[in-house]
């Protein structure tokens, strides 16, 4: 079901693990299925220097977390703005329909993270939203059609 | 491999296979047809039910052939639902039914019904008592489970029996985990309706059969032809229940010495995982339980990722059942268990069969704790736990 | 044994068997879970979507996989008067339907629907203008046989299907007898829904399909997992869809050469019995037919023992439809064919397959008159035509 690409990025994933005193955390949680990606940049002179993750998930969830983490390292904050889930999974070879939004998540947890940075340093960054929180959202088990 | 997912459907056994193979190329006249080539095949099938018939305690003209359980169930259930609407339209059952069983409740919901969905304790069982303190006078059927897909667990189907007799409310029960692994006798247990399907006992996919007691009117879920007395239309799919019978025929043999073994492994499985892993937790009743089953939650991890560790080790398992693994929401069964949404997503369950041996259990037990450790260093949860604890 | 009732069943073909068997033993995985070897499994499922939909024209997101025509059938009736009862509660179809459509109909009628049953002609045809009036604005669905099981009368289904779509009704054809013999393209032909059975053409039995156009709403038959995409709820039948999709596959293959082979027996059979046997009458459209199938009523003597006295010669045939056999009513079809009651009670079909010959087909000839004659030598009915003609 997943593309070999995910399973390797599943199998071996870069950057898991926390950063101390982070410049910017982000974790958001997934109501459709109750997973959560959280991460962590070290921001420098508007560049991200390191990028880490810690994810409750999915297969998927975890490969588009590695494969997002690896993706902004080295990117500057608009750089990292544009990336999108979308690119995020074309990077892994394509997501299963069903898990998509896997995807999301990760682009989610990356917003999340720089929105921290912007508030911790009073910047406002073009296009970003505060994300929601989710301990502020209910679980609203998507019954699907099963 | 190490395959370990027997309640999500077995191999066909060998034997099984050879008794089938002459009724797809050589025997292969429609049943209900008049000349002497095809009588044969009505000869299986008349054989075939009186072998199911024996092994549940019931008479042969008792057995009906489906295409599996789902459709056993929905049969029931529909059926008896259209049969008594003019005496009632409340039905019983629990919340950790099959979907298959779940699905045709609220289907009926929507057209009428009204249905009580009996809260499960904490180990998966619902109690004699609970269904008797449920009935009400427009109840017209109970409806629940021999034995958890998903956890194991035993209901005491004997005891809901005698409760459905003594009030005269007719009892289903999905037996689709229990046939083949458990012994069963329809009337000792006051069964009414029982479904099974023959891809959990080592027989073919897409067979399966209901039990009707006697009596009991039950009017067709599809109609057509003459086929299995008027109840049950379509050209009988004569190789498959050739094998179902077999299959059951061969479950049923030495099934206490088979089930010593399994429960063996079962255990040593569950003992080790307990010792190795920190933070787990059995799912389902200790010992009320199906002795193949081993469920466990791993706490700040997800099911998911688990599986595909496993699997690239050539570990099959699964999380829930087998037919929901696209979804997305946790096991209803283990919500209704009072597991918390992250646990219910953490969970896996090991379901053993014939051919698993004591080796195949010290691979996992060798492997899994490195792969939950693996994952929950990974884990934002399990990250936060360790922070508030140190 | 000359067996000449392919319209009942077919054999499994060796390459349809060897296609299947790996899916019995070896690749047994539910093709719901995830680790590997089970994926494998759904993608052969996949693929014989796939190959389905090819054959019909189809997309393979729009096939359906069930457990027989049978299921089909009810499914689409019974699913589509579900989804459409708020719409209107009127269903036009043929007085000569097989039963899998006949009695969802009169289910339905039970259930507060309203049934057209059009009236055949003498050759078992409905046309397109019958269908068109009688239309009426809370018609929901017409379901009409796309050929006859048990006279081969093939009917004007594109026609219909043109008339169905200017007035924006769902139109449903059996195609039981159709698929794997005839060429079908549903969206030339204006299908919306469309039954077939494995075991038709040379596939196993237990296997069947839907096709249902995308975008049109069939709730569930069978609620429960959600195989199928939540259309059809059961553990997949893998091996048996692997089979229906191989036999498909093969009948397809020279479709037209096969058929150019067959009619050229069932022609020379008619003529041959039509030159010996006096009193006899072809039943079905002379033309607009399967090229398969052979039906006469013999005046003057009854078909069950015409039927016994080939199967003695190991002739292998049939009077109506095989799932009837065990019933004592003349044929609904040749009754609506305006045949009396003895001549539809008179009646055998010879429905021919691949593997037929034209040296059988001397051998019926060869025997069939002299059984004909000794029926009639015991027949009062013909002694009194006897003595009224001479
Ligand atoms: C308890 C239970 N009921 C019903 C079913 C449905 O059986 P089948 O998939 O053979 O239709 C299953 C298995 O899938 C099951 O485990
Ligand atoms: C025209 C027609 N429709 C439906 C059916 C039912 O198919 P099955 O017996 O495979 O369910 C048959 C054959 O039995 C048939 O000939
Ligand atoms: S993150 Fe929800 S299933 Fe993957
Ligand atoms: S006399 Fe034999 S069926 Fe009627």
């Amino acid at each position: 079901m997943y593309s070999q690409k995910v399973m390797e990025c599943f199998m071996n994933p870069k950057n898991v693990g926390e950063i101390e005193n982070a410049d910017g955390v982000g974790t958001v949680g997934n109501a459709k299925c109750g997973d959560i990606m959280k991460i962590y940049l070290q921001i420098e002179d508007n560049i991200i220097r390191d990028a880490k993750f810690k994810t409750f998930g999915c297969g998927a969830a975890i490969a588009t977390s590695a494969m997002l983490t690896e993706m902004v390292k080295g990117k500057t904050i608009d750089e990292a703005m544009k990336i999108t889930n979308k690119a995020v999974a074309e990077a892994l070879d394509g997501l299963p329909p069903v898990k998509m939004h896997c995807s999301c998540l990760a682009e989610e947890a990356l917003r999340a993270a720089l929105w921290d940075y912007a508030q911790k340093n009073g910047l406002t960054i073009d296009g970003l939203t505060p994300p929601d929180n989710i301990h502020e959202e209910e679980h609203t088990a998507d019954s699907g059609e099963n | 491999m190490i395959y370990l997912d027997h309640a999500a459907t077995t191999p066909v056994k060998p034997e099984v296979l050879e008794a089938m193979l002459p009724y797809f190329t050589e025997h292969y006249g429609n049943p209900s047809s008049i000349y002497k080539v095809a009588q044969r095949n009505k000869k299986a099938i008349d054989d075939a039910r009186a072998v199911v018939a024996g092994h549940l305690g019931a008479q042969p003209n008792e057995i009906f052939f489906t295409s599996g359980g789902t459709e056993a169930d929905n049969w029931a259930i529909k059926g008896m639902a259209e049969a008594l609407k003019e005496k009632g339209n409340h039905i019983i059952t629990t919340n950790i039914e099959h979907h298959a069983v779940l699905h045709p409740c609220q289907y009926l919901e929507k057209n009428g019904f009204e249905v009580t969905y009996l809260e499960v304790d904490p180990d998966g069982l619902v109690s004699a008592e609970q269904v008797e303190a449920a009935i009400r006078p427009e109840t017209i059927l109970i409806t629940i489970m021999y034995a958890n897909n998903e956890i194991g667990t035993i209901m005491p189907i004997a005891e809901i029996g005698a409760v459905a007799k003594k009030h005269g409310i007719v009892f289903h029960t999905d037996a689709v985990q229990a046939v083949g692994h458990l012994p069963i006798d329809v009337h000792a247990q006051n069964i009414d309706l029982l479904s099974l399907s023959g891809h959990k006992f080592y027989g073919p996919k897409g067979t399966g059969a209901l039990y009707v007691r006697r009596g009991l009117k039950l009017p067709p879920l599809l109609h057509g032809g003459g086929q299995e007395r008027n109840r049950r239309a379509g050209t009988e799919n004569v190789p498959g229940i050739v094998g179902l019978a077999k299959a059951l025929d061969l479950a049923c043999q030495d099934m206490e010495a088979k089930n010593a073994k399994i429960k063996a492994l079962r255990d040593y499985l569950i003992d080790g995982i307990k010792a190795r892993i920190p933070y787990c937790r059995l799912n389902g009743h200790r010992e009320k339980r199906l002795p193949n089953n081993v469920n466990f939650s791993f706490e700040f991890i997800e099911g998911e990722s688990l599986l595909l560790l496993l699997d690239m080790e050539g570990i099959a398992a699964s999380s829930g059942s087998a037919c929901t693994s696209g979804s997305l929401d946790p096991s209803h069964v283990l919500l209704a268990l009072g597991l918390p949404h992250e646990q219910a997503h953490g969970s896996v369950r090991f379901t053993l069969g014939e051919n698993n041996t004591r080796e195949e259990m010290d691979v996992v037990l060798a492997k899994l704790p490195a792969f939950v450790e693996r994952l929950r260093s990974m884990s934002p949860l399990y990250e936060e736990f360790v922070r508030q604890n140190s």
